[in-house]
């Protein structure tokens, strides 16, 4: 991590909604993802941690703060910038069976990002997306298929594959495994490891699980509406979490592991952790 | 689930559609070469044949000069479909295009074109229509022209409707992502949803232009007299109505069955158009709930200034299959072991099978769970878990008699000295809601939206209760407390849509609870939650059965939801009950291979270094069973006899189940 | 929902203003003059030419427009240029008959189509069939045709209904249901097989949803679910499919008051076209959009009433 | 025409059929008993037109749909009888007092007044004819030769023409329309006689009973002169525009009495209606391109005449008007002074000899001629004899109109060297002033002129004697036939049509229809 990093959220506001019933869904966001590093944002809905990630793809308008990928300001980047930026900056979303279109077949979907990419003649990008299958454990034939004709960890590998067809280098991925049965999940988990290690891509990785985030992640970033309430080494905020907020979203997972789980939640009905919004910020960095 | 190409093959099989098309087929015929379907002149004069009836001469009559019929049906037919193909493509290109541009580009367009929608469909069609004849006097281009404008309207709605929803999907915004330009997006993702859409809409305004044209000649705007036009005939057979009524029904007869075509064909090639995404669509839904999945998915209808629905397929038409009771076949004596004096609940080879349906997903006479034995005692918690497509689901709802589909249930079901497989309406009316709750994991949707939740709660309170209406609103107000809702009053006012996720579970817990049962059934109810509401739901669901002594089967895929509230767990997998045991036996000694995989797949327990441990491939689907241990293709030790044959349940000890050919070679599978 | 409301009705004026100028400017595209028609065509020109002026028609477009616009605003719509009559009254006058038809077909349509919508959802089989098959078949039927065949046989041949002519409600309330029954039937057949398979497939939706599930789940009555939540629920796009189809009933009106002789506001609208008599047109125009608006708040506000969602948006 | 379908109307397109001459006076009246059923009382008569009347009885051109309502406010001065001889009405006695037929003279009924109860005097009755004058369709042509109204005294008007009329009888009967009177207080603001009656006949309209283009109710005139005159408490006019509607009601019982045209007549006997018929309209083609402006075949008399033989009259009239028209090949009607029988066979039915003709003429293989028709009534017509001069070679490419303004302008619009035609029966000085002088109208938009059938006209116009009158009508009438310059096909019935509830009408000979008037409850 030398240098500037490859992607850097500063002050970060967003507001939804029109004008005058806006809401500040994401207020003052820093954060910094690294090459080669796989940052987890955590945070119940309605934390901004979708929407952060919205806003870096230029998918939704920022209110202020700034934005830049590999230094390069994009906060408020046109459709031509955006555009060029298609080639460094891939999203994977939450819902594998509505982020592919389902009239289309796979190979249509995965040949988009380079459609529009200079020097890629059809012969290379076919290559290349039988590559991308490839290195999400499909068969090069499954070009040929329809989305439904998958099961929803095969459909999130395809959009993986898709995010990857181009090459980006950094990879934002919005509860990748969230929708996904257990048995499955740990496959597109361990594949979303080894594919990092393998191309080397940055990754803001958004999951509501702490312990998904923390095996995958190296850094961990905890929101609470719209603001950053911890971040820090992954392991570190897990196992000791400084702000109290961190410290019930961890109390309120049930673990596998009858004695904990049943203290955790007799612990949980006795006292809830507060509804109200967090006083300042305590982010320890 | 198959691809455009075989749905359209499937189409042509269907009779009406091919008949549809053989008179389509006809009429066009007819409007290129009518020479090749009648060898009479359209205004040859058989004057001593005037008004006669069907005959060898003239197959369909003649009208009062003579003309004969059939052969001014033919001649009339270019006229009426020129007019309908004008009308078509204009109402098509006006209304895709603007509709396109508002739904897409939004905000001012959007609303500008709205206007222009509202302007279009308050202009009184036929006014102006008389109006435009009266100017271009015969001219049936301009005017169907017109029409089509006017009919945009409806197709601009539809298609902004549809192009802002699917301007919402997630596809669009990664084909965004992905670099494609507006145009490029418009093309590949938002133009071919459109064309079910846009080819039913078309369809109608083919019929209803087809009416409208008809309607003008018949009052006198169509083409001048000595050219046949069918709403001219209409009007010549009107002129002879006393003497002739015969020549009322070739043209009528000919608009109707067209228009019919036009219907049935739109119907037809959208259901072939949109059958990918109907697909895709029934997956989805049948993930979340499965009990919704087989359901039939309907296309929202479009508004039309004709008022017209668009029409289904012929001969469709099932009955809600949720309403009619199945038909149960004699249960077979209980197998496995007898039950426990004091359960509450026993479950004995049950199965369900789904009927055939053909075209719709399902194949034929799907199993979907298979000898499923589950005891809960009562005031227990019991988990019913398993990955999505296991039968958890199916499992819980044919315990309530509600299987999805048509299910089929067999085995017994035995719940406080009834078998509850083949129980009467008058059984099930002490059973549901009085004796067994029921909760089901979107709380967003599992309350009547038009409601407000204190009439919908009194409704079931005096149900089952036969309070007054006031006692039953106090009782009301005491669920809401006990469901720990801070202000009842307050809540009881609402509509489902006024409460948050974890409120309007709570609100569904209330209302499983009206008429205080011995066990509740939770499918999932925490899954759509965030964890900290989930937690509450979970502590609140602990406290309820622990304070009123109620058994609780709990549905759930998550290990640590069991892990935090059960009793003992029922682990499904690909419609069988592997594994089935206390809880704290589950996680310290899980026998069954599947368990012990999913145990160490949570990431919850995995160690931080290294990659997770796996379970290889995917859930087969139900269909796609394997004969022998269904577990046995992903399973890492599985040997000969595991695919052999199918692997009973055995019993291990007290309380401990599992379904496995050497479920005590204890290997590491981490 | 008040919102709801003043949203509508804020739309209307200059919806109504757009709609009467479009008229005006389409009318005059008519060839031929009023005068020469209200003359007949062996008058001589210059006797028309004289009654041009008088009518006003000299002027130009806009100064014609405008002033139409300033009477209207005060609520006077100008004279007949054919019969010299006030047009207000006039159309008043026609008013009765076009919403005796729209009220009674809407009526007929909603009650109808939604028993049988409903019917052939919960029952299914051959009626659920019957009512697919009958949608499709009711929409190929021209309700002008029906009206035709109608008439021939119902009302000449068997002489069960009058053939043509209005009763007004005050003379008559069983003349006035008589008179109507033959137009009503002729203008409802396509509608009532529309809502129908409309109320059928929301029925079969909103029976396949959760809540349904939920209820049933729960031990709620059937009747309750089907006819207290489901209904209600299934009801909104019927509602507004039932606007939609009332204010197409507008154009009906038109052929369906010429064939039965009613004298409404089509027949009349259509008369005016005749006669080239804009003063009425326009008249019968601003009418028709009025009855649209009021259509379409009545369909919003019913939908609110029956989904507190769609008044909250 | 609109909506209100023009078809089967000869007359909505107001091609002046002067049809309903009355049967009046004789008829002695006699109240109707009751009798059951129907959806309006004994004492209403429920009659259809096809078409919105024009009220105004000046403005009101002489069809089917004005003459009802026109004849139940307006009384005329004159009453033309079914054997066309006339009796006073307003008037008690009138006639020529010169001897070439310029002075006319009318002694008015004394005591009778208005309606509105102003004396219907000398003065008013020349303010009313002074109004006729500038509004009537017919002032410019039918009533062009008048040029001074005076009132000698309060009893007495003298009309004075120009020149020679021989038709004022006729004009000033209820047949033209001409000679109802209208009160003062009408002619203050002549804009409200297309709202309210101003007559001194024999009812008036009430305006709280009307929709106007929709049904007109009348009640009993209090003043009216004449009390055996008004035989019901009220009469409803309503507009049917549909003839078969019409039937259908009349069946129906819903309506009375209504007068229709001749294809509407197979209806009417299907039906099985009481009804009685009058010759009323001449249908054919106008050949009016007798120059050969821009169809030069026209030019030639023999082509002319060929296509008068080409056409198979007999079987048309037949086919569309089952019984009620008759084959012939002029255009004047029997009982008129132009009308000799031989003529109806003037030119029969002979293809070949037709063929011949057009050889001869210099077109053995045809040729091809535009033609214009209106209301489908007439373009039924025109269908079948552009269908039966394709056999001699002649083919007809026929545009039909639905609309006067339409027709008026494509007609006159010298484009069209065949037009077809429907003209009411009229004596033969009346319709020679739209058929033969060369000025151009609806009739002879080419302004054909032809010196030898001017000059008959001319002599007929002046000479006194009725006979001797007729027998220069009939010259002309044979010259114009022999020219061609017309292709006549069928005389056409009006049919008068009642319901049960009135009396039966007395058959008309072929006069022309009895007065709605003289409709009796049926007793």
């Amino acid at each position: 991590m030398t240098g500037q990093p490859l992607l850097a959220v500063h002050d970060l506001v967003v507001d939804l909604g029109q004008r005058r019933t806006a809401t500040r869904a994401v207020d003052r966001v820093s954060l910094t993802v690294a090459a080669g590093e796989t940052v987890g944002l955590v945070g119940e809905s309605g934390s901004g941690k979708s929407t952060i990630a919205r806003a870096i793809l230029g998918l939704t308008p920022v209110t202020g703060g700034r934005i830049a990928i590999d230094g390069v300001d994009v906060t408020h980047a046109g459709r031509r910038q955006r555009r060029a930026l298609s080639r460094d900056v891939q999203l994977v979303f939450q819902d594998p069976f509505s982020s592919l279109n389902p009239a289309r077949r796979i190979g249509d979907s995965l040949v988009e990002p380079l459609l529009n990419r200079r020097g890629v003649d059809p012969v290379r990008r076919r290559t290349l997306v039988a590559e991308a299958l490839g290195r999400v454990g499909l068969p090069a034939e499954a070009v040929h298929r329809y989305p439904g004709q998958f099961s929803g960890g095969q459909r999130q590998r395809i959009a993986l594959a898709r995010a990857l067809v181009g090459t980006p280098r950094l990879l934002v991925t919005d509860e990748p495994v969230s929708a996904l049965d257990l048995s499955v999940r740990a496959q597109i988990i361990n594949l979303l490891a080894d594919l990092q290690a393998e191309l080397g891509f940055g990754h803001l990785f958004i999951a509501h699980d702490l312990a998904v985030v923390r095996h995958l992640s190296h850094r961990m970033v905890v929101l609470h509406q719209g603001r950053v309430v911890e971040s820090g080494d992954a392991e570190e905020v897990y196992r000791r979490p400084v702000h109290p907020y961190t410290r019930a979203l961890l109390a309120a997972v049930p673990v596998p592991d009858p004695g904990r789980a049943r203290a955790a939640l007799a612990a949980f009905a006795r006292q809830p952790p507060q509804a109200g919004p967090v006083p300042g910020r305590c982010s320890i960095s | 689930m198959s691809g455009p190409g075989p749905a359209s093959a499937r189409l042509l099989r269907r009779p009406l559609v091919l008949l549809a098309l053989l008179w389509l087929a006809l009429v066009l015929v007819c409007a290129l070469h009518p020479e090749l379907v009648t060898g009479r002149d359209p205004v040859d004069q058989d004057l001593p044949a005037a008004l006669s009836g069907p005959s060898a001469a003239h197959p369909l009559g003649t009208d009062r000069l003579g003309q004969d019929l059939l052969s001014r049906l033919a001649y009339g037919a270019a006229g009426t479909l020129w007019g309908v193909l004008v009308a078509v493509l204009t109402a098509t290109v006006v209304g895709v295009g603007l509709g396109l541009l508002a739904g897409y580009l939004g905000g001012l367009v959007d609303a500008l074109v709205g206007r222009l929608a509202d302007l279009l469909f308050a202009l009184p069609a036929i006014v102006i229509l008389l109006v435009v004849v009266a100017v271009f006097p015969g001219d049936v281009t301009i005017a169907m022209l017109t029409f089509g404008l006017l009919l945009s309207s409806g197709l601009i709605r539809v298609v902004r409707a549809a192009t802002r929803s699917t301007r919402e999907e997630l596809f669009i915004a990664a084909a965004r992502l992905a670099g494609l330009s507006t145009p490029q997006i418009l093309r590949r993702h938002v133009l071919p949803r459109l064309r079910g859409l846009v080819i039913v809409q078309a369809s109608l305004v083919a019929a209803v232009a087809l009416v409208m044209q008809a309607s003008l000649a018949f009052l006198g705007f169509g083409p001048p007299p000595p050219e046949p036009s069918w709403g001219g005939m209409i009007d010549e057979a009107r002129a002879v109505i006393v003497r002739h009524p015969w020549a009322l029904f070739p043209p009528g007869l000919a608009v109707a069955l067209t228009v019919l075509s036009f219907v049935l064909l739109g119907d037809a090639a959208r259901d072939g158009a949109t059958a990918a995404w109907s697909a895709t669509k029934l997956a989805r839904r049948r993930r979340r709930s499965p009990g919704a999945g087989v359901a039939r998915t309907t296309a929202p209808a479009p508004a039309h200034p004709t008022g017209s629905a668009p029409a289904h397929p012929l001969g469709s038409a099932p009955a809600h299959p949720a309403l009619s009771t199945p038909v149960h076949p004699v249960a077979p004596p209980p197998a496995g072991t007898p039950r426990h004096a004091d359960t509450l609940l026993s479950v004995r080879q049950l199965s369900v099978q789904l009927p055939a349906r053909p075209g719709r997903g399902a194949r034929t006479g799907t199993t979907v769970v298979s000898d499923v034995d589950l005891d809960v005692g009562p005031g227990e918690i019991v988990g019913l878990v398993g990955e999505s497509g296991c039968g958890k689901t199916v499992t819980a709802l044919s315990i309530l008699g509600l299987p999805p589909g048509d299910g089929r249930i067999t085995g017994s079901c035995h719940f406080a000295g009834v078998d509850l497989v083949g129980a009467t309406d008058r059984q099930w009316r002490t059973v549901r809601g009085r004796r067994i709750g029921y909760v089901a994991q979107d709380p967003m949707v599992s309350l009547d939206p038009t409601l407000r939740v204190g009439v919908q709660l009194a409704e079931a309170v005096r149900r089952h209760t036969g309070l007054g209406r006031r006692p039953a609103r106090a009782r009301v107000l005491a669920l809401l407390r006990d469901v720990g809702l801070p202000a009842p009053e307050t809540a009881a006012r609402r509509y489902p849509h006024q409460l948050s996720g974890g409120m309007a579970q709570r609100v569904a817990i209330a209302f499983a609870l009206a008429g205080d049962p011995d066990l509740l059934i939770a499918d999932e109810p925490t899954t759509a939650l965030d964890v900290t509401r989930q937690a509450e739901i979970l502590a609140l669901l602990a406290r309820t059965s622990r304070d009123r002594r109620m058994a609780v089967l709990l549905v759930t895929h998550d290990l640590g939801v069991v892990a935090a509230l059960c009793d003992r767990a029922v682990v499904m997998y690909a419609g069988q009950v592997v594994e089935s045991c206390p809880v704290t036996d589950l996680f310290a000694r899980p026998r069954h291979p599947y368990t012990r995989g999913l145990l160490a797949a949570d990431p919850h327990r995995a160690s931080r270094s290294g990659p997770l441990p796996t379970i290889s491939g995917t859930v087969p689907a139900p269909g796609d069973w394997p004969t022998g241990c269904r577990f046995a293709p992903r399973c890492p030790l599985a040997g000969e006899p595991c695919r052999r044959a199918p692997v009973p349940l055995d019993r291990l000890g007290p309380g401990h189940a599992v379904r496995c050919v050497r479920p005590d070679e204890d290997r590491v599978a981490a | 929902m008040v919102r709801l409301v003043l949203r509508r009705l804020a739309w209307t004026g200059p919806l109504l203003f757009v709609v009467s100028v479009l008229c005006f400017l389409l009318i005059s595209l008519v060839p031929g003059d009023p005068a020469r028609t209200v003359l007949g065509p062996l008058a001589p020109p210059e006797q028309v030419e004289a009654l041009h002026r008088q009518m006003g028609l000299d002027r130009p477009l806009t100064v014609q427009y405008l002033s139409w616009l300033a009477d209207a605003v005060h609520g006077d719509l100008g004279r007949s240029v054919s019969t010299g009559t006030a047009v207000a009254p006039l159309i008043a006058s026609r008013l009765a008959p076009t919403v005796s038809l729209i009220l009674l077909t809407t009526l007929t349509v909603g009650v109808v189509g939604t028993a049988l919508g409903v019917l052939s959802a919960v029952r299914g089989g051959p009626l659920g069939r019957l009512v697919d098959v009958a949608s499709v078949v009711g929409l190929a039927v021209p309700g002008f045709w029906l009206a035709l065949v109608l008439i021939t046989w119902l009302a000449v041949r068997w002489r069960l209904f009058p053939a043509t002519g209005y009763v007004p409600f005050g003379e008559s309330p069983v003349g006035w249901l008589r008179s109507l029954a033959l137009p009503v039937t002729a203008t409802s057949l396509a509608a009532v097989t529309a809502v129908a398979k409309q109320t059928r497939d929301a029925m079969l939706d909103v029976l396949s949803r959760d809540f349904v599930r939920v209820m049933q789940a729960n031990g709620l009555s059937t009747r309750s679910i089907v006819y207290r939540h489901a209904l209600r629920t299934a009801a909104v796009p019927v509602v507004a499919l039932l606007g939609v189809i009332s204010a197409s009933l507008l154009g009906a009106t038109v052929l369906i008051e010429n064939i039965f002789g009613l004298p409404g506001l089509g027949s009349g609208a259509a008369l005016a076209a005749a006669q080239h008599d804009i003063p009425v047109l326009q008249g019968a125009v601003v009418c028709y959009t009025l009855i649209v608006v009021a259509i379409g708040l009545l369909a919003d506000l019913a939908q609110a009433w029956l989904d507190p969602r769609v008044g909250a948006r | 025409m609109f909506a209100h379908r023009p078809r089967r109307s000869v007359h909505q397109v107001r091609v002046l059929v002067a049809a309903a001459l009355l049967t009046v006076g004789s008829l002695t009246a006699c109240s109707g008993t009751a009798e059951e059923g129907g959806a309006t009382d004994d004492a209403t008569l429920t009659l259809a037109v096809a078409a919105p009347p024009t009220l105004d009885p000046y403005k009101a051109n002489i069809d089917l749909n004005n003459i009802p309502t026109v004849a139940l406010a307006y009384a005329p001065l004159i009453r033309m009888n079914a054997d066309r001889t006339f009796t006073g009405e307003l008037a008690e006695s009138f006639g020529y007092v010169d001897r070439q037929n310029k002075v006319f003279q009318l002694k008015l009924r004394p005591g009778v007044t208005f309606a509105d109860g102003t004396p219907l005097d000398a003065p008013a009755v020349v303010r009313s004819l002074e109004y006729m004058r500038t509004v009537s369709p017919k002032a410019k042509t039918w009533a062009a030769t008048i040029a001074s109204i005076t009132a000698p005294d309060a009893g007495t008007v003298v009309v004075t023409n120009s020149t020679p009329n021989p038709v004022m009888r006729q004009l000033f009967s209820q047949a033209i329309l001409s000679g109802s009177v209208v009160s003062p207080a009408g002619l203050t603001d002549p804009g409200q006689l297309a709202q309210r009656t101003f007559g001194a006949g024999p009812y008036q309209l009430d305006p709280a009973g009307t929709v106007a283009g929709d049904h007109y109710t009348y009640l009993p005139n209090p003043r009216y002169w004449n009390k055996d005159g008004q035989h019901w408490k009220k009469v409803v006019v309503r507009v049917l525009p549909d003839s078969n509607a019409t039937v259908q009601a009349i069946q129906a019982g819903q309506i009375d009495y209504a007068a229709l045209n001749a294809d509407a007549g197979p209806a009417v006997v299907a039906a099985g209606l009481t009804h009685i018929t009058a010759s009323v309209a001449v249908l054919g083609m106008v050949l009016a391109d007798r120059d050969g402006t821009v169809a030069a075949p026209l030019r030639d008399v023999r082509v002319r005449q060929a296509l008068n033989h080409a056409i198979d009259r007999a079987t048309i009239a037949k086919t569309i008007f089952g019984e009620f028209a008759h084959p012939t090949s002029q255009i004047a009607a029997p009982g008129f002074d132009g009308y000799q029988a031989a003529l109806d066979d003037r030119y029969p039915y002979d293809p070949d000899r037709a063929k011949a003709l057009l050889a001869e003429a210099g077109y053995p293989n045809g040729f091809t001629v535009k033609a214009e028709a209106h209301t489908p009534g007439i373009a039924a017509v025109a269908q079948v004899v552009a269908g039966q001069w394709k056999k001699i070679g002649v083919t007809v490419e026929l545009t039909t109109d639905t609309q006067v303004p339409q027709w008026l302008e494509h007609v006159m619009s010298r484009k069209f060297p065949v037009t077809a035609f429907g003209y009411g029966n009229l004596p033969t000085y009346l319709s020679s002033l739209d058929f033969m002088r060369p000025v151009a109208n609806p009739f002879n938009p080419y302004a054909t002129n032809d010196a030898q059938l001017r000059q008959s006209l001319e002599r007929a116009v002046a000479e006194p004697d009725p006979t001797t009158q007729a027998g220069l009508f009939q010259q002309a009438v044979a010259r114009l036939t022999d020219l061609a310059w017309f292709a006549p096909v069928v005389r056409m019935d009006g049919i008068a049509v009642t319901g049960t509830r009135v009396a039966p009408l007395e058959a008309a000979a072929d006069n022309g229809l009895p007065s709605v008037v003289t409709v009796r409850p049926a007793g």
